[in-house]
């Protein structure tokens, strides 16, 4: 079996296993554990829709923090936006997942996801070089944030070096980048990538709680 | 459209393909004018639509010189509607292209008559005559 | 070793100019992809290169390799046959037959021992010897008789390069490639189903032009040919970048030529000169004619996934396992939240 | 620069990126060895894991971004006072014993047991340098309450003996007394007599039934006296059946700041068992920030079940009863700011309370720049304020504050929180600043008008 169809099949399909495993284990594993449960005497309904609300606000910046965080926010927004697209919008790849969801969705044009995805890597870049010099990220950050850092960057580098090959063999650098693709699935679970899914929770969990209280969320 | 339409009507650039030839057809003329240098161009390891290198063809044009070679089948070089371009296709004895080449040059290298050739074209010449 | 003619003497003898042999080498350096300014290096080579012996022997194929041998254009196989090389032994285009075949065969060996070509075409079954043979020969101990004496083999077409239809799964015969069998020689693989014509006689072109073995990529193909992708020298390649893809055999995306990406072409892993050398004299080549490339000159192509799956398709059985894998998931979640609140219960119990 | 403003700390040699906070002292309470200690705190975090803070640091990206928003980080560019990573403690004793791979970690070694020294380095962390202010919790892109979690962790420090020495006397004092500056009930009964001969209203005292139970915070029986008299006044003229009780007078918590469960559920019960003696049916809360998180939004949690009566921020008591009409107040021709108590506005979202008030008074009301709920705390919350080896880096901190207020340039600063109060003041002599800390009840209480019937 050569390297691509290792990727492509055995790999793939692990890594698939550990992710869907994964991902399942560390949600369950939080929402099982006790329930805190809220006596007082709610100023406003909380539920559902206020978990919505703040999973959808908090995707911005509010106003007296917007300068501060300027910089890093947008570097964020581009390295997010440009993942969703190339993830999701790049047609090889609607072609993978039309191939076990069995439905697609229209793509964007691929010199658009080359372009997203550079500014992506670059955002990437940006962001790393501001967690290894800002005092503040130096002390928090640990080998989870480096580490998930390279298994984010290195499918989008392998996936850009296809169309540019660099001297490389189309199929060797497909096979490299599915098995990035699937380090990353694999890592997926388990380290701060799985924000993912838990932002849905958190951000959740913080609007039922302070919109109930009426409190600024 | 089909595609069977589009090489009735070519619509520049309709893959793409042409363009660059173009491009560098014009760096090598500024080539020849600068260094004195020729550039023959293959057409055989370039991607060509359906109905592009027809569209290449007619849209370089002829010129005033066209010349027919007959040795391992035919030969057709002329130069096309833009001096110092000239455009050659090799056929084989089956009067099947073997060859498509695109010289940017004074005169092309095949037309000029070769010393061997001379030679032995002398030595007939005084036969002949003897 | 009887002393054979070069190929420019040969032209010298049929009256061919000075012109025309200048042509035979532009045309030749078209052949080898090699630039024009290689010419006056072929030129050389051809007037110093004697005609070489080969013998083709054929193992468990369909004879399409032949067929497609026959359809080049340039050389032409009767050019190539006259004038470049000295074929002693083909089952199809000798005239010979039984005896007087075999006879044929070890008369080139024994004649140009240590510089005669080999091509094979078909594979070779290693399962029951009976499964191919040749004047009662098994195709195995054929072709290792006849390897023996030679300057370098050919495998020609995907069966002798890599094992092709008869080697694949579940691969009844226990067919192998030229390359699983030959290691004491050079070997040369020009796959394909068949293999491009213009690419077998320029492989032999260049084996007489310059006696030497070309560069050979990981495969063992010669670089000139397969060392960029279909999919890199398609004439459809912008619509790939621009994201105009067909998506049916018949919408307006196929009628417009657009790219075949989502059709299953294997165009970008597949290494071959379809795209621009083209077949039946430069008309056209699949995907000109709206069909996705198969991928037929790589390696276990019959075994490597749909025709018509696209290339980016993950080939994991979905559904059930990963159900499976989500009920696990469940399983593992369900244990690490009761594991972490018997902790708690412990410690409050502890204070 | 060519003028010093002399009002104003001078920062010569504290460059802000070389700022060195000053020698910490590690507090210790009780004997116990260093391994009881970690045990302890681990015990004590372990506890307060359950969904919602299992979540939360689950999901921190380390992003930084929340040192954007948290006055110590602003103001000292100190990255360990990074709101996240005060919490760092917490959260690897979550990765390690009870998150969903704690199994992984603990068998990998990923994540290190908690150390004593680690627990003596944070107890300057999760106290000295956090007022549980919330700020950072609204920065978070996770949307992850790093205040909350902070207020947890201490639970494990108080626990392990490893809490600001003042902080622990303060509460201890409050379990005990029942007040956290020792004011017994007999005392309060006492001071509230004197008020109410000094102000001339009628304070009613141990009522056996009545609609209102009002209680005080022991910074205002102590310090703002008049605040009893302020609120005597304004529930009089609201015409309410409304008690103060001997039984149950102190409204701040002291066990919730230092941590301890047991101590907060104490204070908050003599409320709630007062409240329900006599029948109850609202509670007013004094001007206090942490007394209206305390009962209003933990108040029913420590019961266990819904109370029986209403909470009431006296911000909110005033808004609702010059709503209704019940109270009127004549205009006041000033120009107001106004500091939210971040318990109050930011985490209890009581806002618009106190906006409606100052409506009423008619004044010229002015917003400060980000006021209302992104509005920078005063640093003394938390505890903050008790902490005395705190105070260098809250006067630093204050300066944010100084220079939001200054900016308004209001007649009149007010507040509705008696801590924000005493810290206020507390850095204005500091500071020699211009500006005094007033109370918006007491400038209610002081323009009340005749209900015309």
């Amino acid at each position: 079996m050569d390297l691509l169809a290792f990727a492509k099949g055995p790999a793939l399909q692990v890594a698939a296993y550990i992710f869907v495993a994964g991902s399942i284990w560390r949600i369950v594993g939080i929402v099982l554990l006790k329930e805190k449960v809220d006596h007082s005497e709610p100023r406003k309904s909380g539920g559902l829709m206020a978990a919505l609300k703040v999973i959808y606000t908090r995707s911005f910046t509010a106003s007296p923090f917007k300068r501060a965080t300027l910089y890093p926010k947008m570097l964020a927004y581009v390295q997010h936006l440009g993942l969703f697209a190339v993830i999701f919008l790049f047609v090889p790849h609607i072609m993978f997942f039309e191939g076990f969801l069995g439905f697609s969705w229209p793509g964007l044009p691929n010199n658009i996801i080359y372009l997203l995805g550079v500014a992506a890597v670059a955002a990437s870049i940006a962001l790393l070089v501001r967690r290894l010099t800002s005092p503040v990220l130096k002390l928090i950050s640990n080998f989870d944030d480096y580490f998930s850092w390279f298994v984010t960057v290195l499918p989008l580098v392998t996936g850009l070096m296809i169309p540019v090959r660099m001297g490389f063999r189309y199929e060797d650098i497909l096979a490299v980048h599915i098995l990035s693709v699937v380090l990353l699935m694999l890592w997926f679970p388990f380290g701060k990538l799985g924000h993912a899914f838990l932002v849905f929770v958190t951000r959740g969990t913080t609007g039922m709680v302070f919109e109930r209280r009426g409190a600024k969320t | 459209m089909t595609a069977q339409q589009d090489v009735q009507r070519p619509a520049f650039p309709f893959h793409g393909n042409v363009r660059p030839i173009i491009n560098e057809v014009l760096h090598a003329v500024d080539r020849l004018l600068e260094t004195d240098e020729a550039t023959t161009i293959d057409l055989a390891g370039l991607p060509f639509g359906p109905g592009e290198l027809e569209y290449l063809e007619a849209a370089l044009g002829t010129g005033e010189l066209s010349a027919k070679l007959d040795a391992l089948g035919t030969s057709r070089i002329r130069e096309t509607a833009f001096p110092g371009v000239w455009w050659l296709e090799h056929r084989n004895a089956h009067d099947e292209v073997v060859g498509r080449y695109l010289e940017i040059t004074r005169t092309p290298e095949i037309l000029s008559s070769q010393d061997v050739d001379i030679i032995a074209g002398r030595a007939r010449l005084e036969d002949q005559f003897a | 070793m009887k002393k054979r003619p070069t190929v420019g003497e040969i032209l010298q003898a049929k009256g061919v100019s000075r012109r025309g042999f200048l042509k035979y080498c532009a045309t030749t350096a078209s052949i080898l992809a090699l630039p024009p300014s290689m010419i006056p290096r072929i030129a050389e080579a051809i007037e110093n290169t004697r005609r070489p012996s080969v013998i083709w022997l054929s193992f468990q194929e369909c004879t399409g390799c032949t067929e497609s041998l026959t359809r080049s254009a340039s050389p032409t196989v009767e050019g190539l046959i006259f004038d470049a090389i000295s074929l002693d032994y083909h089952h199809t285009l000798q005239a010979a037959a039984g005896d007087q075949a075999e006879a044929a065969r070890h008369a080139a060996m024994e004649e140009n021992e240590g510089g005669y070509l080999v091509l094979v075409d078909g594979s070779i079954p290693l399962g029951n010897p009976g499964f191919s043979t040749i004047a009662g020969m098994s195709n195995v101990e054929m072709l290792k008789e006849t390897v023996a004496g030679a300057a370098a083999v050919v495998a020609i077409g995907s069966c002798a390069a890599f094992g092709g239809i008869p080697g694949a799964d579940p691969n009844p015969t226990g067919a192998v490639s030229v390359m699983d069998l030959v290691t004491d020689k050079p070997v040369i693989n020009v796959p394909g189903c068949p293999p491009i014509p213009m690419v077998m006689t320029a492989v032999l072109t260049h084996f007489l032009t310059f006696g030497t073995i070309p560069d050979l990529d990981k495969h063992g193909r010669p670089m000139t040919f397969f060392g960029t992708t279909i999919h890199d020298r398609c004439y459809r390649r912008p619509f790939y970048e621009q994201g105009k893809f067909a998506e049916t055999f018949d919408d307006e995306g196929a009628k417009a030529g657009w790219c075949l990406y989502k059709l299953g072409c294997k165009g970008p892993t597949t290494y071959n000169a379809c795209a621009t050398t083209k077949w039946n004299s430069g008309t056209s080549f699949p995907i000109e004619a709206g069909h996705p490339c198969l991928g037929c000159s790589e390696p276990n192509f019959w075994d490597g996934g749909g025709f018509y799956e696209p290339l980016s398709t993950g080939r994991f059985d979905s559904g059930t396992k990963l159900a499976g894998a989500a009920a696990a998931g469940v399983a593992l979640g369900v244990a690490a939240a009761a594991a972490g609140r018997s902790k708690q219960a412990k410690f409050t119990k502890e204070g | 620069m060519t003028t010093v403003d002399g009002r104003h700390e001078l920062d010569r040699e504290a460059e802000r990126l070389a700022y060195k906070p000053p020698e910490v002292r590690h507090d210790k309470q009780g004997d116990m060895p260093s391994e009881e200690r970690i045990n302890q705190a681990m015990h004590h975090f372990v506890k307060n894991f359950n969904t919602q803070t299992a979540s939360y640091l689950d999901g921190c990206l380390h992003c930084g971004m929340c040192a954007d928003a948290c006055h110590f980080h602003v103001r000292t560019d100190d990255p360990r006072y990074t709101p996240i990573w005060k919490i760092e403690l917490f959260k690897r004793t979550y990765k390690r014993q009870v998150g969903p791979f704690a199994f992984f970690y603990r068998l990998l070694g990923l994540k290190r047991h908690v150390s004593i020294e680690d627990l003596e380095e944070w107890q300057h962390l999760l106290y000295d340098s956090c007022t549980v202010c919330g700020r950072c919790s609204l920065v978070c892109p996770m949307g992850i309450d790093i205040a909350g979690l902070v207020s947890m962790a201490r639970h494990g420090m108080f626990k392990a003996g490893l809490i600001p020495h003042e902080l622990h006397e303060v509460a201890k004092t409050a379990s005990e007394t029942g007040s956290p500056l020792g004011i017994t009930g007999d005392k309060f009964a006492e001071r509230a007599d004197w008020m109410g001969d000094e102000h001339d209203v009628e304070i009613p005292m141990n009522k056996e039934q009545a609609d209102v139970l009002a209680v005080m915070s022991s910074i205002e029986i102590n310090k703002y006296p008049e605040s009893m008299a302020a609120t005597a006044k304004i529930l009089n003229a609201a015409g309410e059946s409304w008690t103060f009780r001997t039984d149950g007078f102190e409204a701040t918590n002291f066990g919730m700041l230092s941590g301890n469960p047991d101590w907060q559920k104490a204070s908050t019960m003599k409320i709630i068992d007062a409240a329900v003696k006599i029948g109850a049916k609202t509670v007013v809360l004094p001007e206090c920030g942490h007394a209206y998180m305390a009962l209003r939004w933990m108040g029913a949690n420590m019961y266990g079940k819904p109370l029986p009566f209403k909470v009431l921020h006296i911000s909110e008591y005033m808004a609702d009863a010059l709503n209704t009409g019940k109270i009127k107040v004549k205009k006041v021709d000033k120009s107001v700011t106004y500091h939210d108590p971040c318990q109050v506005s930011r985490r209890g979202g009581a806002t618009q309370a106190a906006r409606d008030v100052i409506k009423h008074l008619g004044v010229d009301f002015r917003e400060m720049e980000y006021g209302g709920d992104y509005n920078w705390c005063c640093g003394g919350g938390g505890g903050v304020v008790t902490i005395k080896r705190a105070d260098p880096l809250r006067h630093r901190v204050f300066k944010l504050k100084m220079d939001q207020v200054e900016k308004t340039e209001a007649d009149q600063l007010l507040s509705s929180c008696a801590n924000c109060r005493q810290s206020f003041d507390d850095s204005q002599q500091h500071f020699n600043w211009d500006y005094t800390m007033g109370s918006l009840m007491e400038m209610v209480a002081e323009n009340l008008e005749e209900v015309q019937s």
